[in-house]
Formats: structure tokens, C-alpha cells, sequence
């Protein structure tokens, strides 16, 4: 694994449990409070998604793993704001506080439609596809960010080291091991590869079953 | 539960006193504008939602040239319903049929089309789902209620990169000649994740 | 991953804190009770060393990145007391109890020296060893018991998939994965295997540098 | 921490209560004989601990018949030396070079010559060191005031099987003609997992 986020395939969690179709979309009133304030906290252009990925990947195991959802969310988004010098230790501890001077770019109640719907689209230029449909490729092994020791990278453990199937081409998107690091948006072609779950899984997998993975071309060679 | 009970105690739980002692600091920096958390909550709980999705489906099960053009160009199909947005802003529709059924999981985060499904339901953001469904999607499926023949393949795709994945599940039967609208009843959150079927009629 | 416990290499632990050399060997006076307590009831006989960790792996995911040692120790035990039939629920909730018809294998105080210094040796006779020192083996990926799916087995996922030097061959031993699971003792040859710290990490590795793992044959093909 | 203080509570800790109840329904039961855990914890709080392990460092130092034997045979070597029995069952010595340096761990568990060593400590069986100790393991040694030259080529063993490891470390400079009994003031624990040095006298 790479981290503890890092779960699939993972043995020992318990049953799934649905919910009904017209359960509340938050459980809690925090619930909402805390995801809207990681929104708009983000807005403020001091970090990007793939690092927010990160902050909480960075949670203590024992914080990942005992945390609930919107915990490990603000957990995160309180060592981004401090860790960016959004806001001090000494604030959070009830100290004295003054007007911020990113207080210009705070996210105004009138905007919010326009920013939600158009999102942040990651696709940009970039170099040319090295591999096309079809073409038969192998998985990292083991993966990592091979810009940063323990850096936030999207190839899980599970998929590491095995070969798959390039079954769509995405053209170049930003690339998460580098622009959740400051090291830039580093666009690579981006791909969804198809792996045999037997092949992941060992024999208990139905032949014939796959899982599909998006996957960004250095983490991958020709097989 | 009866009435005058209580989920939870009235005193506030501690993470939920913890957001809003973050909140009230980052209001008093005059980094956050409250009002904008409201209109950002207002659009989840209210706006963007599985609604949403139901009626991309209910579309692509009476329009076979907006079918086509949802599974070759996903992102552009839904733009023409409207569909934009945080979470939604790279869609791939995937199409269930009698010999394929796909399945929707992020095992690193919890990626979700929130443009088309709004925010994701407690369990697919669970450890416990995480970790089963690339492993085990036809025991998460069971859970679920919905056993498949072993003839059916199953593909599950882990949402590792900014592609949000749409599943289109199977229009029930007898469901000739219905209107999109009256179809997109039948079309639940779990269905388009693929943890479930459409309703019967 | 196979479970939680197969940790060998994740990222996002802190720091090793070292102890004095004169620390107390047993910090609490529980932890020894605790330690006592699962050695004596692991000599009723009525399950494996390799059945009583599977029992701590197997604990809920948040419980094993939370509790501390000795507390995974003793929810593992008492799993296994209940699971064994040793004990009942019931009487873990304060029920009645009577004497148990395996009293007669308790352990006496005067033989915990003679039992405690014996031991239980692991090897046995078993079939001959495929492989020899200097031989190149690959390991099995996916890590798994291939006998009882999510069973217990040694070879950490961080290991799986690669290609390392046999240095040692130690005959054969008991095999943990069947062992664990009442599936009798199976002995097969057990290597001790070499493996470049640079195939298993990446260029973070130093040169040179080696990870050394005992592997039961199984766990083996040739590379 | 002043005389008069308590690191703890004297209320006795939740664990602490729980692994007492559960005595008390195993002797109640007849399963567990209370004197046999005052045996057993006797054992490893004051008999078998790490000067087993330093007794045959410091032999294995001065006795190169013995050195040979314990790492040709290490089972039936620390065998002679009376050193038996618990997780002590299949012992193998590695020892410490000038070239290469041996660290020992168990990322699974916490796997450890209990009968050289005695119980681990805390640090062993710490996620962080199961963790770390395999991929870095040059930077834990760090932890341990421990630098080794890029020259020096570390051998982590992990502890997969029953083989429990004993690293010889490197004898100090300076103690020609020390007894076997002086040189093993010297062996330190950490020492003889390999996250430390043996003293310099």
C-alpha cells in the first residue's frame, strides 16, 4: 500500500450498507457546514484539489481509519489553511485575528451557481498519446510518486505491477503527482486501462470480470 | 423511534463544534462569506442531485441518437441537458446490458459525479465499500439485493482520475411507450452507480 | 493489502520514538497480565500460534489501527475463546459460569518453566525442497491464501510480485495458511529469500541495500 | 516527574479492567491457574531478556569456534548456552560488518527472539517502526542516532516465519582482552536487533 487511504482490495472491513433512496444528502447539519466550508476555503486559489486528495491522505492511520467522512475533511482542510498560512496555530487556538489579506478573493454568496457549474475541468494540452486502444501496458511497480518520497500519487497498491489493457484515451490531463506537490499541473496523456480481476484477484474473481482504472502514462510501460 | 426522542443528544457533537468554531475564524478573517455556504449547501441538499442522472437515463433509454452521443461523448451529452459542473466536469456514461454490468467506485477518496448524482450516499464513501467492490463487486452487489448470472461480466470502474463514470442500468420491460419524464422514476441513485437496478414498473 | 496488519512499507507513520535499554519490560502491570493471560490459554491447545494471529489481523480495521498492543492481544483472545467455544458470550456478559470440561489441561504453575523453555518447534519432515540457495524465485501476486479466501498468510503485500535470491533453505515447516484454519500442519519447504531494497521501493532505496523474507514454497515460482 | 505524582490515574484503565474480568472468568472456569501467570510474567520481567542475547554476543566475540558454530547453526549455538524455548525455537545470528549492517523486523506482527531478547519494546511493535523499518531503513536508524555510510549496505530481515534473528553487532575498538562477562555490559538491546551499536567502553 502507499497509504492508508489506500484500500482496495482490502479484507476485513463488514458488510455495505445501503440506504434508502430518499435518505438526507446530510446526515448532519455539520455535515453540510463542513463540506460547503471546504469549498469555499478552496476557492480561495490556495490550494488545488489534488493537494486537498493528499491532506487527507495524510491524516494519522489511526485518524484515516477511526475518523467519519467530514471529519477527515476538515481535519484536511485545517492543516491546508494552516500549512498555507491561511490562518495561524495561535488563531485556531483562539488568539487574536485580523482581517486576511486574501480577503478579496473570498467566495461571494452571488457567485456560487456560476463557480459550481463550471467546475474545474483538468484536461489540457500535452504531449502526444504513447500508447493507443488496444495497446497492452504495465502498471508501476511499486507505486509511488517518483517526484516525492510518499507523495500523493493515483495508482492504487492493488493495481501496481500488473497488465491491463488500454481501452480509452483521454488526451492530457493535469497530473495529480505533481500538482498536488506545487511541482505544477504537469500534464500527461491520461488513459483508462482494463485489468482481468482474476489477474488482480487470484482465481476467486469471476473469469471474465474486469476493473477499470484511469491511469496517467508514467505510470505506465509498454507490456 | 417515537416521537419525543432524539436521534442524538441536543448538545452538539464535537466535530460539529469544531466546523463551526473553524467557521466563525475564517468568517472573521473575511475569508468566508456564511451566505455562501448556504447557497452552496441549498444546491446539494435541493438542486444537484440523482434527479439529475435520472433524467440523462430516462433520455438515452427514448433517444437512441442522444444514446449515442452520451456514450461516445459523455461530457457533451449531459452539457446539452445542462449538466455542468464541479464533479461532473469529465463524464463517461457506461451502458448495462444482459451480458455487461458495471459498477462505480473511488477505493482511494470517494470521486462521484456530483453533477449528475449530487453528493455521494454514506456508503459509497465507506471504507467498507472501498475496499469490496473492486475485490468483490458481485458480494457488495448481493448486500445490495441484486444477484447476477455468472454469464453477465461485471466492470467495475475505480475512479482514479477526474472521469466521473454515469451508469446507464437496464430499462426495465413494460416500459413501452412511457415518456422520459415518467421513466426517470424508475431511475435510482444505487442504479446509476450500478449497486442496483431500475424499478419495475 | 492483504488486511491492516500488512503494513511493511506504508507511508504517513510518524517517527520511531527509542526507549531507554532499562525501560520496564511490561509498562502497565495489565500488560503482562495480558501477555500471561494469552500464553496460559494458548496452551489449552485449542488453537494455533498461527490461528491466534489471524485473530488480532482479523480485528475490525479501526480497532487494529487504534488499540493498543495488548489490547489487540486480548480482543484477539477472547475472539478466539468464544469462537473456540471455551467460553461463552453469556458468560463474558457476566452470566453463570461452571468448570470447564478442559480444566484438566490447565496450566500448573510449576511446568510454565519446563513449557515456557521447550517451546514448539515448527519444523517437520516434509516434501523436498524445490528450490536452491542461489536460485532466482518470483512471488505470488495477488498476496493470498489460496486455500481459504482473506486467510491467513506471510507473505506481506509489499513483497508480492517480485523476483528475489533464495540465501537460505530451512527444510520444511508448519504452513501458516493452512495451520491457521484447521487445515492441518501441511509442512512445505521454507527459503529465506533476498530481495534489492531498489526493486521493492525505487530509487529512494540505497543501492545495494536488502530485504530478507522466510517464504514457504507456495508463496514461490521460479524466476 | 515529582515522587508524589502518578503517570496515571489510580483508577485502573479500561483494559486494564477488561483483561481482569476476563481472568476472573477463566479461573472461575478452571482454565487458568493465576499462579501460572505469576510465573510466566516472572519469566520475562526478571529471567529471560536481553543479557541471554548479549551472553552470546560477547561469547560469539571471544570464542571464534562458537561464532562459527552460531552462525552456521544458530538454533543449536544459543542452545548450548541454555538459550531455549518461546519464540527462540529456530534462531539464526546475522552479524554486523564493516560492510553491511543487519536490522531485524516483523511488519506483519512483532516476531522477536523472545528467548535471547526477552519481550520486545514498545518501539518494535510500534506501526511506525513495522511500517518504516523495511522501506527506510536507514532513516529509522537515524531516529536511533545511528549514520551509517552509503558504503555500508543494510540487510533488513523481516520476520515472516518462525526463524527468530539475533544480529551480532560490532565488537568496540578498545576492548582487546575484555572478559566475555565485561564485553556484555557492552550489548545493548537495540544493538542486537541492529537499531543500535553496541557501547564503546
Amino acid at each position: 500500500m502507499t497509504r492508508i487511504h489506500d484500500m482496495g482490495g482490502r479484507f476485513g472491513d463488514g458488510p455495505v450498507t445501503p440506504e434508502p433512496e430518499g435518505a438526507r444528502v446530510f446526515a448532519e447539519a455539520w455535515h453540510a457546514r463542513a463540506l460547503a466550508l471546504t469549498l469555499a476555503s478552496g476557492s480561495l486559489g490556495q490550494w488545488t484539489l489534488d493537494r486537498s486528495r493528499h491532506a487527507r491522505e495524510r491524516l494519522a492511520p489511526a485518524d484515516y481509519a477511526t475518523f467519519t467522512y467530514y471529519e477527515k475533511w476538515v481535519a484536511a482542510l485545517t492543516d491546508l489553511l494552516v500549512e498555507t498560512e491561511t490562518i495561524t496555530r495561535a488563531e485556531l487556538e483562539g488568539g487574536e485575528t485580523a482581517l486576511s489579506p486574501l480577503a478579496g478573493k473570498r467566495l461571494a454568496s452571488d457567485t456560487v451557481p456560476d463557480v459550481l457549474s463550471k467546475g474545474a475541468p483538468t484536461d489540457r494540452r500535452g504531449p502526444p498519446p504513447a500508447f493507443a486502444v488496444g495497446d497492452a501496458v504495465a502498471t508501476r511497480r511499486p507505486p509511488r510518486n517518483d517526484r516525492i518520497t510518499g507523495g500523493h500519487t493515483r495508482l492504487p497498491a492493488y493495481a501496481s505491477g500488473h497488465i491491463g489493457n488500454v481501452i480509452a484515451s483521454h488526451g492530457s490531463h493535469v497530473f495529480p503527482d505533481t500538482n498536488a506537490h506545487a511541482l505544477g499541473e504537469g500534464p500527461e496523456p491520461l488513459y483508462t486501462v482494463a485489468f482481468s480481476a482474476r489477474d488482480l484477484w487470484g482465481p476467486d474473481a469471476t473469469q471474465g470480470d474486469e476493473v477499470m482504472l484511469d491511469l496517467w502514462q508514467s505510470y505506465l510501460k509498454p507490456a | 423511534m417515537p416521537h419525543d426522542d432524539h436521534a442524538h443528544s441536543l448538545l452538539p457533537s464535537e466535530p460539529a463544534l469544531r466546523v463551526k468554531a473553524l467557521e466563525t475564524l475564517l468568517t472573521r478573517k473575511g475569508l468566508i462569506d456564511p451566505a455562501a455556504l448556504d447557497t452552496i449547501i441549498d444546491t446539494y441538499a435541493h438542486k444537484v442531485g440523482p434527479r439529475n442522472g435520472a433524467a440523462v437515463v430516462a433520455r438515452a433509454w427514448t433517444d437512441p441518437a442522444f444514446r449515442d452521443r452520451l456514450l461516445s461523448d459523455g461530457t457533451s451529452a449531459v452539457a446539452e441537458m445542462g449538466f455542468t459542473g464541479r464533479q461532473g466536469e469529465h463524464v463517461t456514461a457506461v451502458e448495462n446490458t444482459e451480458d455487461t454490468h458495471n459498477m462505480v467506485v473511488c477505493t482511494l477518496c470517494s470521486c462521484y459525479p456530483w453533477s449528475l448524482l449530487g453528493i455521494p450516499p454514506g456508503w459509497y464513501k465507506s471504507d467498507a465499500y472501498r475496499a469490496r467492490a473492486v475485490r468483490e463487486p458481485r458480494g457488495v452487489l448481493a448486500e445490495f439485493g441484486v444477484t447476477l448470472p455468472h454469464s453477465t461480466k461485471v466492470r467495475v470502474w475505480d475512479s482514479t482520475a477526474e472521469i466521473r463514470y454515469l451508469v446507464i442500468p437496464r430499462r426495465p420491460n413494460g416500459t413501452e411507450g412511457w415518456s422520459p419524464e415518467d421513466l426517470a422514476t424508475l431511475v435510482t441513485r444505487d442504479s446509476m452507480i450500478g449497486c442496483g437496478e431500475a424499478r419495475r414498473p
